[in-house]
């Protein structure tokens, strides 16, 4: 019983969830009591700030000798987690540094909730990366999703932004609704909440459970598959996109996709990749693999008709789940266990292109004054250096050599090669030939199509920073994968991390 | 004296400096953009030169190795037993053999002369010379790499500047063109990726065992693939057993073979994957056609070579006829269609594809003669299809038109140029003592020997060449001249030089074939006893 | 008490399916939100009977249900927030309406 | 048993049903009807009723519905910690203290955004 | 009753269970109305009145005779009234006001039902009523009608937090939410009662009650003289008749809650009067508090609806969560001089 209990010792392994609650509760009481006529853009300062600080903790946490685990294994800070949530936090931080350029008084009212709503938006995060327990990986989810909700709602009076808002509510709503009922079986046949207890009651009578096992796993994947917007559950994301703040769309595409993608690489294999029976191991993995093949087919192709760049980045968003799913799927062989490694690899790559194509588009946004890929038209005169590196970010999203894109897949697909998932690598290479169309189609407007030449593009602080950034660390990834790779791999444990094998 | 000398590296990178230095020109002078870009492939090209006169001709196997550890990560293997690592390397690794020269000084010559030919390049200019210059270090290292993903990462970056070459600076459907040259080398190189990464996760897993030692890696190291797949009867990739996940079945051969064939066919290009390349070939500005042309086709072929059939010689040796019916297929395609066209452009795009046709047949013969024809026609055709892309450009920037009716008796306003037209069109048609001579003549005899009926029949190809030829060339040079004709101007320097720098090579090559020949035969030599070695052994 | 856990479950099966149906296909924006609810209701049932009658009767899934029924209602708060927002805004909480964003 | 006490409040229930049920029965039959139009009118001070009965109501309801939803749930674990206070050590103390110290913020929040004046019907 | 609840459920028992709760059904009945006649008796007396005397002795059967005029009265129902809803929402107001009593004890080994979350049924089942008064309001279909049930609603929800939160403390220094062991909790005299240590809570509860009960100073949903008569307003005969008498029922029961959590229940305030029985001094508390009741609608004015809203949310809430700390602040420094 006492191992239950949280020790106030234990806090020092909370400290940076506990940063970001403090942060959240401080922000919003100073948010209250300050007069009206105050600029609120300090307590996006201060976000960032608690956000950096939150993620020193983070890696202070890094490779502990012995992973610790809170709350009888319900709530663990291994590395699994702890690299997660340094994703989460360049995520979160690269976000709130753009909207400091973004945020209008006209349109978003509520400043300070802007900035100090992504604090538990993270903390939902880090709770999914940390959770070994169903109960906080749901709490996690919801904290994670319900703040997204609102989120996507702060532009008051914008009418798309309140549909936004809505569909994501009730789709999100539902998704979540499916991911519970799933848990819920997965609780009826093993009376705990743990993954690890249930992965030992699959285990022992799989036989007398085996329907409840399917059914609460494809629940699972389905609803998770909502959570990711892969293919076919996906449908919405475009409109979500469309319509939120655009700072808030990045967050949603990268974070929220992180966050989920890391629930389900927890899950999926705690409870099946290992000690369990073959044949349900098989069919998941089956049922993941289907579904980032829809993803990645869905997603391009319907990205090719796309006139709204918002819109393309969402549909681009949906074929990388695909792609991210993967290595998910490709389960283990012979000589293959680094799943997390080319996973991970691949997130943080699309974590800058796409964090880095939002800055253009914000930058475009301002200027222009809509999404739409014609607004693209001869950045090159207008706007040369931002061109620059949404080239080099066009060119890791579309993973051409030698960008951090490029690597991301070639590991992937290395991975699955190594499984024997060729089908699976086949198609991710076509609809990455496909995906050249779409990609280039924004090269072509940068450089070959003149737009306003005479206008030249004001190009606001944060966000051009951000683009370069993202544009150098993405080809700065591609030269040298090993540094991550090799530090990836001494800290992040295989067994102990994700396998739970104790 | 080269030996220790990292002179391929420094022939890669070389236009590197160029576009260095291009960076920092401001945008308004022209004119030193192009003097800056002429003189780096000027360098690039003396290096090459060094490259070319040092090779050992005596020497088998790879010359002047450079490996670097580039990309080396440790890959999770807590779950296997006693091994002491996992790990994936990718090394910079270069170097050359007679193919890899010969390709590597045509890359340099070319691309000098159509530096130099860019003058019909108008507006944009250091955009555009920073991306010749890339272009360059990616053709360079296609030929040089020594590693798999070294290979493809080159490759690819030919891709981009080419996209952009062709899209910007082209003519009005140019960005078209661009995208379908995209769209069919993405998909062409995503097929050879595929090809590749099974090779490396079968045949690329090698394991070294000693004291206490249990190192396994993943590699894309074309020698230790080499190694594996036909020295080393041990390894992984030729134990079979249903369990061994990195055994390299006969079905797994033949799939990636052909994927090989496809993704390099549809580069070289092979009959039905050629549409792309008759766009490119019409819209891009004729600098950059003549690097496509004279180059980048040439990719197609030499990864045919060093990947499908050094890779798969069994399995080339079984098809090998498929090989010499989809030349004869190309040859008389290209020349049938190159007859009817009515533009001088296309009539040189089906001309290569023609061309291209031979090459295929050199190879489909497997023997020393056959491949080092393809390999001839390979540089000759590089030469040729360059200068007559520059006359080409000469002619359109002039004219505006390249169409051969509104073209016609060009010769009495500018003689030299149609004097040019007339020799590249000669040796086109294969006349002894041009270049193209030799290489088509090695090529058949090489064919005749293994394929006689394909030969025979792709002889009538050679007869359809010099029809279209004349006809194209003739009607330009001696047609009825047209008015607005009549006051053109001739060369200029900047275009003549280029000319007859490559009239000089066509020549040269032409009555003195063992320039090429001497750092050709040993690797040639290596080439043939190898495959009919391993063919033997299976028993083809 | 003797308790088979099937007719609890199949009850569950039975208002989870109502719940997406209605979710899925209702028109009104609220009915939509009442539809969500009767989902994460249903997996409530399916808890508590687990809890009860499960292969390991524990109190977890009581535990469970208690998390779901707060998290549940913050959620429909927040969407009726929203739906207030958008029938400001647009005049209707008729979900077949909210189509500005297609093309 | 256990179930015991459920059933007496079963009997309270389908009593307090039939209380209801007879008293609207032994109306109906005790009762006069006799029907006229006005009696039948909506009911407005005597005068014709103007404009529809449900009309459109102050948002205000709405987030007072809102805050009681939030606050009546919580309460979901204010409830199960005060049952077992005794057996729970400081810790839960602390822990119920950030509990409801972040719901004092969700109230000051309403508070400060004048959620919770009142400034019409 | 204490022995049948714990035996096996024969027949005969079930019709023991269902005689004891019609009786109870009766009595509460009778109550009610004697409730109603004090109350105007009371007011009468408190403003100089002589209150109801012409009915039966000391015009006791006054009551009875309004409800007997209430049944004989024509039952109309507006046009444009939803019909179902209009009929089925007095139903659903009274049902849960009848089924708490379920729950009360009234002496030791005097109740109807030991349910172990007696307080949370409790106070669970009297929000049901809200919503009988909310369809109330909306299927009338008349806009005082509409106003004055979302008034009601808005009202009862705000002071249901205060409610469920104050009594957290009570909760928390018992161990347990059977209301049974809450009196028991008690046992002894004043001094050991809850309302002490738990004086913020109970005053919080005892001022929400009325608030809930819709009693004045707090009857705004009612106010005649704005809103006519609120939700009823379109109401008459006895479909009326149950709104008040789920409104008298609903005094009995909070007074019995009151007592039951905060005043020791059926436990005597002095050795000294231990003589007396538990029911009849369970009683005696009870009708202290309706005489409290009534005296404050007899002294009160009616407050406004943003003082009546503010007051709940921004004090008694904030009141009521300050109580379960000063509780365990009060428990901590108990234990700790108890264990020394």
């Amino acid at each position: 019983m006492e191992a239950m209990r949280l020790q106030v010792s234990d806090l020092v392994h909370l400290l940076p969830e506990l940063t970001l609650v403090i942060a959240a509760v401080v922000l919003s009481v100073l948010d209250l009591l300050l007069p009206n006529r105050v600029n609120r853009k300090f307590i996006g300062w201060l976000t960032l700030v608690s956000l950096i600080i939150s993620g020193v903790f983070v890696v202070l946490q890094l490779n502990p000798a012995e992973s610790i685990e809170l709350l009888a294994n319900s709530y663990r800070v291994d590395d699994f987690a702890s690299l997660m949530k340094l994703v989460f936090i360049v995520g979160t931080g690269f976000v709130v540094y753009m909207s400091f350029s973004y945020v209008k008084k006209d349109e978003i009212y509520h400043v300070g909730e802007y900035y100090y709503f992504m604090l538990p938006a993270t903390l939902g995060a880090f709770v999914m990366a940390s959770s070994a327990d169903l109960i906080t990986l749901y709490v996690g989810l919801e904290l994670l999703s319900i703040t997204s909700y609102i989120m996507v709602a702060l532009r008051k009076k914008s009418q798309r932004s309140n549909e936004a808002a809505f569909k994501y509510l009730v789709m999100g709503a539902i998704a979540s609704a499916i991911i519970l009922y799933g848990m819920s079986f997965l609780y009826g046949i093993s009376g705990s909440t743990n993954l690890v207890d249930i992965r030992a009651a699959i285990a022992s009578n799989f036989h007398s459970y085996e329907m409840i096992v399917y059914i609460a796993s494809f629940l699972l994947i389905a609803g998770l598959s909502f959570k990711i917007a892969a293919a076919p559950f996906h449908a919405w994301a475009p409109d979500v996109y469309e319509g939120a703040p655009t700072p808030v769309t990045s967050f949603l595409a990268v974070v929220s996709k992180a966050a989920a993608f890391a629930m389900i690489f927890r899950m999926i294999y705690v409870l099946f990749a290992v000690g369990t029976y073959q044949e349900v191991a098989d069919a998941v993995m089956l049922a993941l693999s289907v579904i980032a093949a829809a993803a990645m087919i869905i997603g391009n192709v319907t990205a090719l008709r796309q006139h709204s760049f918002k819109r393309l980045l969402a549909y681009s968003g949906v074929a990388n789940a695909g792609y991210l799913l993967v290595p998910i799927t490709a389960h283990f062989s012979t000589a293959h266990f680094s799943n997390f490694s080319e996973f991970l690899y691949y997130l943080i790559a699309y974590l800058f292109m796409n964090i880095g194509a939002f800055a253009v588009l914000m930058i475009l946004e301002r200027s222009t004054g809509s999404d739409q890929i014609s607004g693209f038209a001869g950045l090159y005169h207008r706007a040369p250096y931002t061109a620059g590196a949404m080239t080099l970010i066009v060119l890791s999203l579309a993973g051409f050599p030698i960008t951090g894109g490029f690597f991301g897949k070639l590991y992937i697909l290395l991975g699955a090669m190594e499984t024997q998932h060729y089908w699976l690598a086949a198609i991710m290479l076509a609809t990455t030939v496909i995906a050249y169309y779409y990609y280039f189609g924004i090269i072509r407007q940068m450089f070959m199509r003149s737009g306003d030449e005479s206008e030249t593009i004001k190009v606001p602080l944060t966000l051009g920073v951000t683009a370069w950034i993202c544009a150098i660390i993405g080809v700065g990834l591609g030269f040298f994968p090993h540094v991550i790779l090799n530090a990836l791999e001494k800290i992040f444990s295989l067994t102990k991390d994700l396998l739970l094998l104790s | 004296m080269l030996d220790n000398f990292p002179i391929l590296s420094l022939i890669a990178f070389s236009p590197l400096l160029g576009v260095l230095i291009l960076l920092f020109i401001p945008k308004h002078l022209g004119h030193l953009h192009k003097t800056v870009a002429i003189v780096i492939t000027l360098i690039s090209l003396v290096l090459a030169g060094v490259l070319f006169v040092n090779f050992h001709t005596d020497g088998s196997g790879m010359q002047f190795n450079e490996s670097y550890d580039w990309i080396s990560f440790a890959l999770n293997h807590e779950l296997i037993g006693q091994v002491t690592s996992l790990s994936f390397e990718m090394k910079y690794s270069l170097g050359v053999d007679g193919l890899s020269v010969a390709m590597v000084f045509l890359t340099a010559l070319v691309a000098a002369m159509a530096a130099m030919a860019s003058v019909f390049i108008k507006k944009r200019w250091k955009l555009y010379f920073i991306l010749f210059l890339l272009l360059e270090v990616g053709m360079f290292g296609v030929f040089m790499a020594q590693d798999l993903f070294l290979f493809f990462i080159f490759f690819e970056l030919t891709l981009v500047p080419m996209f952009f070459l062709i899209g910007i600076w082209g003519y009005m459907n140019r960005e078209k063109a661009a995208n379908r040259f995209l769209i069919y080398n993405g998909l062409g190189s995503a097929i050879m990726f595929i090809a590749f990464l099974i090779l490396v996760s079968t045949a690329g897993f090698t394991q070294i065992q000693s004291a206490g030692e249990w190192k396994i890696f993943y590699s894309g190291d074309i020698q230790n693939i080499m190694f594996n797949l036909f020295q080393n009867p041990q390894s992984y990739a030729n134990l079979a057993d249903p369990n061994n996940v990195f055994y390299l079945s006969t079905e797994l051969r033949w799939t990636i073979f052909i994927m090989l064939i496809v993704a390099f066919g549809i580069k070289l290009p092979i009959f039905p994957f050629h549409t792309w390349m008759l766009k490119v070939h019409t819209e891009a500005p004729p600098a950059t056609v003549m690097i496509h042309s004279g180059i980048l086709l040439k990719m197609g072929a030499y990864g045919l070579i060093r990947f499908g059939i050094l890779f798969f010689p069994a399995e080339a040796y079984q098809i090998g006829w498929v090989f010499a019916l989809l030349g004869v297929i190309n040859i008389l395609y290209g020349a049938i269609l190159a007859l009817v066209q009515k533009e001088f452009k296309l009539v040189l795009a089906y001309s290569s594809i023609s061309h291209m046709g031979i090459v295929l047949l050199g190879l489909a013969a497997f023997n020393e003669i056959g491949i080092q024809g393809a390999i001839f026609q390979l540089v000759s055709h590089g030469l040729i299809s360059a200068l007559m892309f520059l006359i080409v450009g000469s002619i359109y920037e002039r004219t505006g038109t390249t169409e051969l009716s509104r073209l016609g008796g060009l010769a009495k306003s500018m003689p030299f140029m149609c004097g040019i037209l007339l020799i590249s069109g000669l040796a086109s048609l294969g006349l002894p003592g041009l270049s193209g001579f030799i290489s088509e003549f090695l090529a058949f005899l090489g064919a005749f020997e293994t394929h006689k009926v394909f030969t025979i029949v792709a002889l009538l190809g050679v007869i359809l060449t010099a029809v279209y030829i004349l006809r194209a060339v003739l009607q330009i040079t001696f047609g009825a001249i047209s008015e607005e004709n009549t006051r053109l101007l001739d060369a200029r320097l900047i275009e003549a030089i280029p000319m007859i720098t490559l009239v000089a090579f066509i020549v040269l090559l032409g009555i003195y074939p063992s320039v090429l020949n001497g750092v050709l035969e040993q690797t040639v030599g290596d080439f043939g006893y190898f495959i009919t070695n391993v063919a033997d052994k299976i028993g083809g | 008490m003797s308790g088979s856990i099937t007719p609890y479950l199949m009850l569950a099966a039975i208002l989870f399916c109502i719940g997406l149906f209605g979710a899925l296909t209702k028109k009104n924006g609220v009915v939509v939100l009442l539809s969500v609810e009767l989902m994460l209701n249903a997996v409530n049932l399916n808890l508590v009977a687990f809890s009860k009658f499960g292969a390991i009767p524990s109190l977890t899934g009581q535990i469970f249900t208690l998390f779901n029924i707060s998290i549940a209602a913050v959620e429909v708060a927040i969407g009726i927030a929203i739906l207030i927002l958008l029938y400001r805004n647009k005049g209707t909480a008729d979900v077949t309406e909210i189509d500005s964003m297609k093309r | 048993m256990y179930t015991n006490h459920y059933i007496v409040v079963a009997i309270f229930v389908v009593l307090s049903i039939i209380l209801a049920l007879a008293a609207f029965v032994l109306g109906r039959i005790l009762r006069p009807y006799k029907p006229s139009d006005p009696k039948y009118t909506t009911y407005e001070s005597g005068n014709e009723p103007v404009g529809e009965g449900q009309i459109r109501f102050n948002i205000r309801y709405y987030l007072f519905a809102l805050m009681f939803v939030i606050f009546d749930v919580e309460t979901v674990f204010l409830y199960p910690w005060a049952v077992a206070y005794n057996k729970l050590g400081l810790f839960a103390l602390v822990e119920m203290c950030i509990f409801v110290v972040l719901l004092a913020v969700g109230l000051l929040y309403a508070w400060k955004k004048k959620v919770l004046e009142w400034n019409s019907v | 009753m204490l022995h049948l609840l714990t035996e096996q459920l024969t027949w005969t028992n079930f019709a023991i269970f269902c005689a004891v709760a019609v009786a109870l059904l009766l009595f509460v009945l009778v109550w009610v109305m004697l409730e109603i006649y004090f109350e105007r008796k009371i007011l009468g007396a408190m403003q100089f009145r002589i209150g109801p005397n012409r009915v039966g002795p000391f015009g006791l059967l006054q009551s009875a005779a309004d409800v007997f005029k209430l049944l004989i009265k024509e039952d109309t129902i507006p046009r444009k009234a939803e019909k179902q809803l209009f009929v089925f929402a007095p139903i659903l107001t009274f049902l849960p006001s009848f089924s708490i009593m379920a729950v009360l004890p009234y002496a030791d080994g005097f109740l109807h039902a030991d349910i172990n979350v007696g307080l949370l049924y409790a106070l669970s089942l009297s929000g049901i009523s809200t919503v009988g008064i909310i369809l109330a309001g909306w299927s009338s279909n008349n806009k005082y009608a509409l106003i004055g049930g979302m008034r009601s609603a808005a009202q009862m929800i705000s002071y249901e937090i205060p409610i469920i939160i104050s009594v957290v403390g009570v909760v928390m220094m018992t161990g347990s939410m059977n209301i049974r062991l809450i009196v028991e909790g008690q046992a002894g005299y004043f001094w050991n009662w809850n309302f002490l240590p738990q004086i913020i809570g109970f005053v919080v509860f005892v001022i929400a009650s009325v608030s809930e009960l819709n009693r004045t100073p707090f009857d705004l949903p009612e106010a005649e003289s704005e809103l006519v008569a609120g939700y009823h307003v379109e109401y008459s005969g006895f479909r009326f008749a149950f709104y008040m008498l789920a409104e008298y029922i609903y005094m009995f029961v909070f007074s019995a809650l009151i007592v039951l959590i905060f005043l020791g229940g059926w436990n005597a305030p002095f050795p000294q009067l231990d003589f007396i029985p538990d029911v009849i001094w369970f009683l005696i508390k009870v009708c202290c508090i309706i005489f409290f009741l009534i005296w404050l609608r007899a002294t009160l004015p009616r407050v406004r609806l943003d003082q009546l809203m503010g007051l709940g949310w921004k004090v008694l809430l904030p009141l009521s969560l300050l109580n379960i700390f000063v509780t365990a602040a009060y428990m901590g420094i108990k234990s700790w001089i108890i264990g020394g």
